[in-house]
């Protein structure tokens, strides 16, 4: 049951609108309840071909050779695709926005990282067919240490899952092991605060479970392009890493899709399209590639566990006085979008509450398990587990209602967050009092009378002075700033010389917003710019 | 290669033709071999079906009642007559998988399946099989120890004894998800009562061994004794005697020997 | 090569097709008649999704042996509008908003009809148990399970 | 007593809008001689009503009847440019570039209105029901149909219109963090109530009571979907969901729906759902986006409730029955908590 609390905020708004505000049908759910949706698999294409992937069996090994002799000869094979038939055999999806190096090859040569890791596609006139040559390829495999525990991944002798990233970190800014926050002294605020608590949590990895599997249909369309029927949830992250996959102008492929059948996050990753596109260039001939559901569950990938530390300090009064976290994101064998959500965690710290001294450092780890990618709240939704876990564990150490405590400390319009930017259009204190009352939860009247738009900015608008931490990396040269769109021709050097790097900035204290004249700055996504 | 299916009129060419092929699977309601042909099983090149009206006979007119292998889970909750075997039957799969599933093919179906058996041994069921040499009944426990070496023969059928009393039979399945979801772990219990003393008592467990085994401890906790609530506790504290569970997705062995217990006294005193 | 010929009623209509041996439903509705209502949700009976009555049963399509119909009727959320107008089930969907990605809703339907041709007036707890073997990811089934329990009770829009 | 009761609460802030800026999203609207309207679009509809959501902004920012609008999607040779549908950036960064393309169409469709009623385009305006009129005096107006026939045939103008948003590019400070990470933030509280069964562990959903704040809600039926079934995703993770049952270590993954644990429509629980509308400066309309973060407070509230009921702090997830158990028992019993 959904009621609108339209008397609340009303001021802020203006109501009187034509279509906006109103529960109008869906424009899909005529063809939903039809059945006449049309998903990418609902395709039917003349003479299309089949396409299985061989996984590996191993979380860690070298492969000493592959053999597809035998599978080769089987009934009905069309193709067999191994990674050197892959143009550019060595991606990651953020590439297109210039972050973080290629690690991750479509098909698997010298080594798997993870159990599942597919190795040799093949494409057959049947899934019968294609399952049966899957069974006669041999792959001769070396086991190596195998390494499962985000932790374990980052202490001295760990096995190295990735060469890419042989410390088992995402480098940032070309140099950090890690995200880092600072804000105030944590340390000096947690020695005089009248309780500590230090607690570790730990998220699950998680599968999207769409009831539709990812996949893909590409066929051989008129004047050498290719029409490719995709589930994918993310469209020209699609078009443009099969671009660079297969070494093709973007505008070779014509995409089609839009109607999918649930994603959560799980669709992002351009999984099926390159090896259906290529097997479509191969073959000449329509593919499909679907993925089964026990592929989907165990190699498609999941949301990443986190693990968290956090250590609070709290006054009897009830006010978190520092908060110093730690974060391990478990992205697997490879990137694919976790380094994204750890600088989003990093972000989101401390939560949705005003604590004056803030440290945190979070950290993309690689392990030998599926690669971990987005889903529904990600890089927060561990984060949020833990913080309101620990803020139920403060209410009650200093014997506060859980609501008020949330209350008391909330931030409101004006207050500095830890990321250095002014809180505004805060509402977290009337979601609890109206959860309150929803739930006849009994609050004090002042605490009925907190608002958002109350009693924030003055001090809390300050940014508190921060240490520099000791042992800080000196940040290196710029990387040229570069994505897709303006590629640089092939003949050109990929890594630009690099300069001398220049001192490390002083602690930087603007004034929220505004700019920062001649401070060296970076960005996470693109790189330093100045 | 396609699958060749070979379609008989018998059930005794059925099990020739099975018996005589390493790759030949039996074609019950499609729940097990048509799943492994989907998933890309291709050990599986024989698909063997049989249109023996034998097979899907139920006859449950007397004190022993017969279920041809083929009879599915919806048709036994549409018997009147086989009212004891009602809640085994509606815990399996949901409305479609029940329309499919077969009595026989729940016989072989691997952990978290496999509860309509739990309560067939629980009831002292014994299974027709036909091998290539002929017909023969075998107690469903020996079936089950012996199961997988019984890929060659074909399940004809499985008859047990109705039980004396609808109190005397109870059975529950233990699950994360409802109303349909896989077995952290089956109960069923046998407790004739004789005399106000049980005699012949059987509890059978499912996911508490590789396959279906009985509590052998817990029912000599309850023989022939009252049933009161110091038996009951005494067959609780007994219950994981014996038994080897195992850790899967649903639960680890540690949890189900924790709560096999607590559940069996909850389904002998008759708590939610 | 060995096809088999097999004939059914798809939706009132009499087919004809050859399958290979091992197809199974829902690949030769799909694939050889061109019915794209049923989905492809797992090919291992946990998700409903491919499910059509058959006979009036409800049954799902990915785990039947095409072979085995010969002869029988096949419903699919493709027959199921009556005419040009929906049937009250679809249009209680919809009232509902009972659909989000509406991949599962065929054979959230179809379950629906089933239990419904059997039973016009099922309890709460009837329509959970009729679509347990259904998975949704999206709703949380709480508007499904009020859209059949309004259809039920001919609470839809006309 | 077995089985004992317990409330929890959860209250946090999600940012809306894919993280650091830097990735806009487009839109094309055009209209055709009818006077109907076609949004094009590469963004995806995964169910969260993407199509239904920016039709109807749209249709307001036009000012023409919802039903006057249809949006195609995702068509990479038709459709312009969009990275993807995740990181809630569908209503706010998508949401937004519509009605920049709806605002320049409008433009044009009141221009050619004047030209025809011969007045200044500054005074005339829509009544949403199809009719351009004078302001002030409703007799004179002409259908949206008339001026889209004079617009193509006789003044030779496209009604159409394109529309980017991009929010720029934030920076990040390698040593303090200081970023720009979101223009907007929804928020939420949630309490939940449990039943904790101190002999087995396991904990049923007993109901949840919430509020959401979400800018504006578009449309109350479609945030209705998001936040029942976002929930229910969010008492999945809390109580079900993992691809690795004894993480870290890599055994016992599930392989179906049968392994794969998720609540079951017999597991659901009822959901009384405020929704509060602090209008986002920047979003369409006010918007922010309801779609990811509606499960993030159901996990902790789920975990604070079953510590209210039994004393127990699971602080790994999934909370199976198994590690409630393990807890309680380590604990010497369950100990209930004070009642709320």
């Amino acid at each position: 049951m959904l009621e609108l609390r339209k008397d609340i905020f009303a001021d802020e708004r203006d109501d009187n609108l034509n279509e906006i505000g109103k529960g109008t049908q869906r424009q899909d759910m005529l063809g939903h309840v039809t059945g006449t949706s049309s998903y990418f698999n609902d395709h039917k294409l003349q003479g299309m071909l089949h396409l299985k992937v061989v996984r590996s069996t191993q979380a860690h090994a070298r492969i000493r050779r592959i053999d597809t002799a035998e599978a080769e000869r089987s009934a009905g094979v069309r193709r067999i695709i191994r990674g050197t038939d892959v143009p550019v055999n060595l991606n990651t999806l953020l590439s297109l926005i210039n972050f973080g190096k290629d690690d991750e090859p479509s098909l698997a040569v010298d080594k798997v990282r993870y159990k599942g890791e597919p190795i040799v596609a093949i494409v057959a006139d049947s899934e019968r067919e294609a399952f049966e040559a899957v069974a006669k390829v041999k792959v001769d495999y070396e086991p190596l240490a195998a390494v499962f525990d985000v932790e374990d991944a980052l202490k001295p002798g760990a096995p190295v899952v990735n060469e890419t990233y042989p410390k088992n970190t995402f480098t940032y800014h070309e140099t950090y092991d890690h995200q880092k926050l600072r804000f105030g002294d944590a340390d000096a605020a947690l020695a005089t605060a009248d309780h500590v608590l230090e607690q570790r949590y730990q998220m699950s990895p998680i599968e999207h479970a769409p009831t539709e599997t990812n996949g893909a249909i590409a066929a051989p369309d008129t004047n050498g392009r290719y029409v490719v029927y995709t589930s994918t949830q993310a469209l020209f992250f699609s078009v443009d890493t099969c671009a660079k996959i297969l070494d093709m102008p973007s505008n070779t492929f014509h995409f089609i899709g839009g109607t999918v059948g649930g994603g959560f996050g799980g669709k992002v990753d351009t999984l099926t399209e390159p090896l259906a596109i290529l097997g479509a260039m191969l073959t000449g001939r329509p593919v499909r590639y679907v993925f089964g559901r026990e592929e989907e569950m165990q190699y498609g990938p999941p949301r990443g566990a986190e693990r968290i530390y956090i250590k609070d300090g709290v006054m009897r009064d009830g006010r978190v006085v520092a908060r110093k976290i730690r974060c391990y994101f478990d992205s697997g064998a490879y990137t694919r979008l976790s380094s994204y959500a750890a600088v989003k965690c990093a972000a989101h710290l401390p939560g949705p509450y005003t604590i004056p001294n803030v440290y945190g450092d979070v950290y993309c780890v690689f392990t030998n398990r599926t690669p971990a990618t987005a889903m529904r709240g990600f890089g927060v939704t561990a984060m949020d587990f833990a913080i309101e876990c620990q803020m139920d564990k403060l209410a009650h150490l200093v014997n506060m209602d859980p609501m008020e405590f949330r209350i008391l400390n909330a931030y409101r319009d004006g207050d500095m967050k830890a990321h250095r930017r002014e809180a505004k259009n805060t509402a977290l204190i009337e979601c609890v009092q109206v959860a309150a009352e929803k739930a006849k939860w009994p609050l004090r009247e002042e605490f009925k009378r907190a608002s958002s738009r109350k009693d924030g900015g003055g001090s809390r608008a300050v940014i508190p002075p921060t240490p520099a931490d000791s042992s800080r990396a000196r940040p290196t040269a710029p990387a040229q700033q570069r994505t897709s769109y303006d590629r640089l021709p092939p003949t050109v050097t990929r890594e630009p010389p690099r300069e001398p790097p220049p001192p490390a900035p002083p602690p930087p204290s603007p004034r929220p917003g505004a700019p920062a004249h001649g401070a060296t700055r970076f960005s996470s996504v693109f790189g330093r710019r100045r | 290669m396609p699958v060749t299916v070979k379609t008989f009129a018998s059930a005794s060419e059925a099990a020739g033709a099975l018996s005589s092929d390493r790759t030949a699977r039996y074609l019950g309601g499609g729940t097990l071999v048509m799943r492994a042909l989907n998933e890309g099983d291709v050990s599986i090149s024989t698909v063997v079906r049989a249109q023996d009206q034998a097979l899907t006979r139920i006859d449950a007119s007397g004190p022993r009642i017969t279920l041809g292998a083929g009879v599915t889970f919806a048709r036994v909750l549409a018997e009147r007559d086989l009212g004891f075997l009602h809640a085994p039957a509606r815990s399996i799969g949901g409305p479609a998988v029940r329309n499919m599933g077969t009595v026989g093919g729940n016989l072989f179906a691997p952990t978290p399946y496999g509860d309509f058996t739990v309560a067939l041994l629980a009831l002292d069921a014994t299974v027709a099989v036909q091998g290539g040499f002929g017909a023969r009944d075998i107690p469903i426990e020996e079936f089950l120890q012996a199961r997988e070496r019984q890929a060659g023969t074909l399940v004809l059928s499985v008859s047990c004894t109705r039980p004396a009393s609808s109190e005397a039979f109870c059975y529950r399945k233990i699950a994360r998800i409802k109303p349909k979801g896989g077995s952290v772990i089956t109960l069923a219990a046998h407790l004739p009562i004789s005399g106000g003393r049980i005699a012949g008592a059987r509890i059978a467990l499912g996911s508490m061994a590789p396959t279906q085994i009985r509590a052998r401890a817990a029912e000599r906790a309850l023989e022939g004794r009252s049933l009161d609530a110091a038996t009951i506790a005494a067959a609780a504290s007994a219950a994981a005697e014996g038994t080897s569970p195992f850790d899967n997705a649903l639960g680890s062995a540690w949890y189900r020997r924790e709560i096999v217990g607590v559940h069996l006294r909850r389904l002998l005193s008759g708590q939610e | 090569m060995s096809k088999v010929p097999l004939q059914f009623r798809h939706n009132g209509r009499d087919v004809a097709i050859f399958v290979d041996g091992g197809t199974n439903l829902l690949v030769a509705l799909r694939e050889l008649i061109g019915d794209m209502t049923p989905k492809f949700g797992c090919g291992q009976g946990g998700c409903g999704t491919c499910s059509v009555l058959i006979d009036g049963e409800l049954h799902l399509s990915c785990l039947t042996l095409a072979e085995t119909v010969g002869g029988r009727s096949i419903e699919t959320l493709d027959g199921m509008k009556q005419g040009p107008n929906l049937h009250p089930l679809q249009r209680a969907f919809a009232d509902h908003f009972a659909a989000q990605c509406g991949y599962c809703t065929p054979g959230m339907l179809m379950a629906a009809k089933a239990l419904l041709d059997r039973n016009p007036s099922p309890s709460r707890d009837e329509v959970i148990e009729a679509i347990s073997g259904n998975i949704c990811r999206c709703t949380g089934y709480e508007p499904i399970i009020n859209a059949i329990l309004a259809a039920a009770g001919g609470r839809v829009s006309a | 007593m077995t089985r004992h009761r317990g409330r929890g609460i959860a209250s946090i802030n999600y940012p809306i809008g894919m993280n650091l800026g830097g990735d806009p999203s487009q839109a094309l609207v055009h209209s055709n001689p009818s006077g109907k309207f076609t949004v094009a679009l590469s963004s995806i509809d995964l169910g969260q009503g993407m199509k239904s959501v920016t039709r109807q902004i749209c249709a307001e920012t036009l000012g023409v009847p919802v039903e006057d609008v249809y949006v195609d999607t995702a068509d990479s040779d038709t459709g312009p440019h969009c990275m993807g549908s995740f990181a809630s950036r569908g209503t706010h960064r998508v949401g937004n570039a519509v009605m920049a393309a709806a605002r320049e169409a409008r433009g044009v469709m009141m221009e050619a209105a004047a030209e025809e009623l011969e007045v200044n385009a500054a005074d005339l305006d829509t009544d949403g029901r199809g009719n351009i009129h004078v302001k002030g005096a409703p007799h004179r107006s002409i259908s949206t149909k008339d001026v889209a026939i004079a617009a193509q045939f006789k003044q030779g103008k496209t009604i159409s219109g394109r529309g980017i948003f991009l929010v720029p590019l934030s920076e990040v400070n390698p040593e303090t963090g200081e970023m720009s990470p979101a223009t907007c933030y929804a928020h939420a509280c949630l309490v939940a109530e449990v039943d904790v069964d101190d002999e087995t562990g396991e904990v049923a959903m007993v109901r949840m009571d919430s509020a959401y704040e979400l800018g504006r809600a578009l449309n109350p039926r479609l945030v209705e979907q998001q936040l029942v079934g976002g929930a229910w995703m969010g008492v999945s993770h809390a109580l079900y969901e993992t691809t690795e049952p004894d993480y870290p270590e890599p055994a016992h993954g599930p392989r179906d729906f049968v392994e794969y644990l998720m609540p079951g429509p017999g597991d659901i629980c009822p959901h009384d759902i405020a929704v509060l509308e602090r209008p986002a400066p920047d979003g369409p309309f006010g918007a922010k986006g309801p779609g990811e973060m509606c499960a993030n407070p159901v996990l902790p509230a789920v975990a604070n409730a079953i510590f209210n009921a039994v004393g127990v702090r699971i602080d790994d997830l999934p909370i199976t029955p198994e590690k409630v158990l393990r807890a309680i028992k380590a604990q010497g019993g369950a100990r209930p908590q004070a009642r709320r």
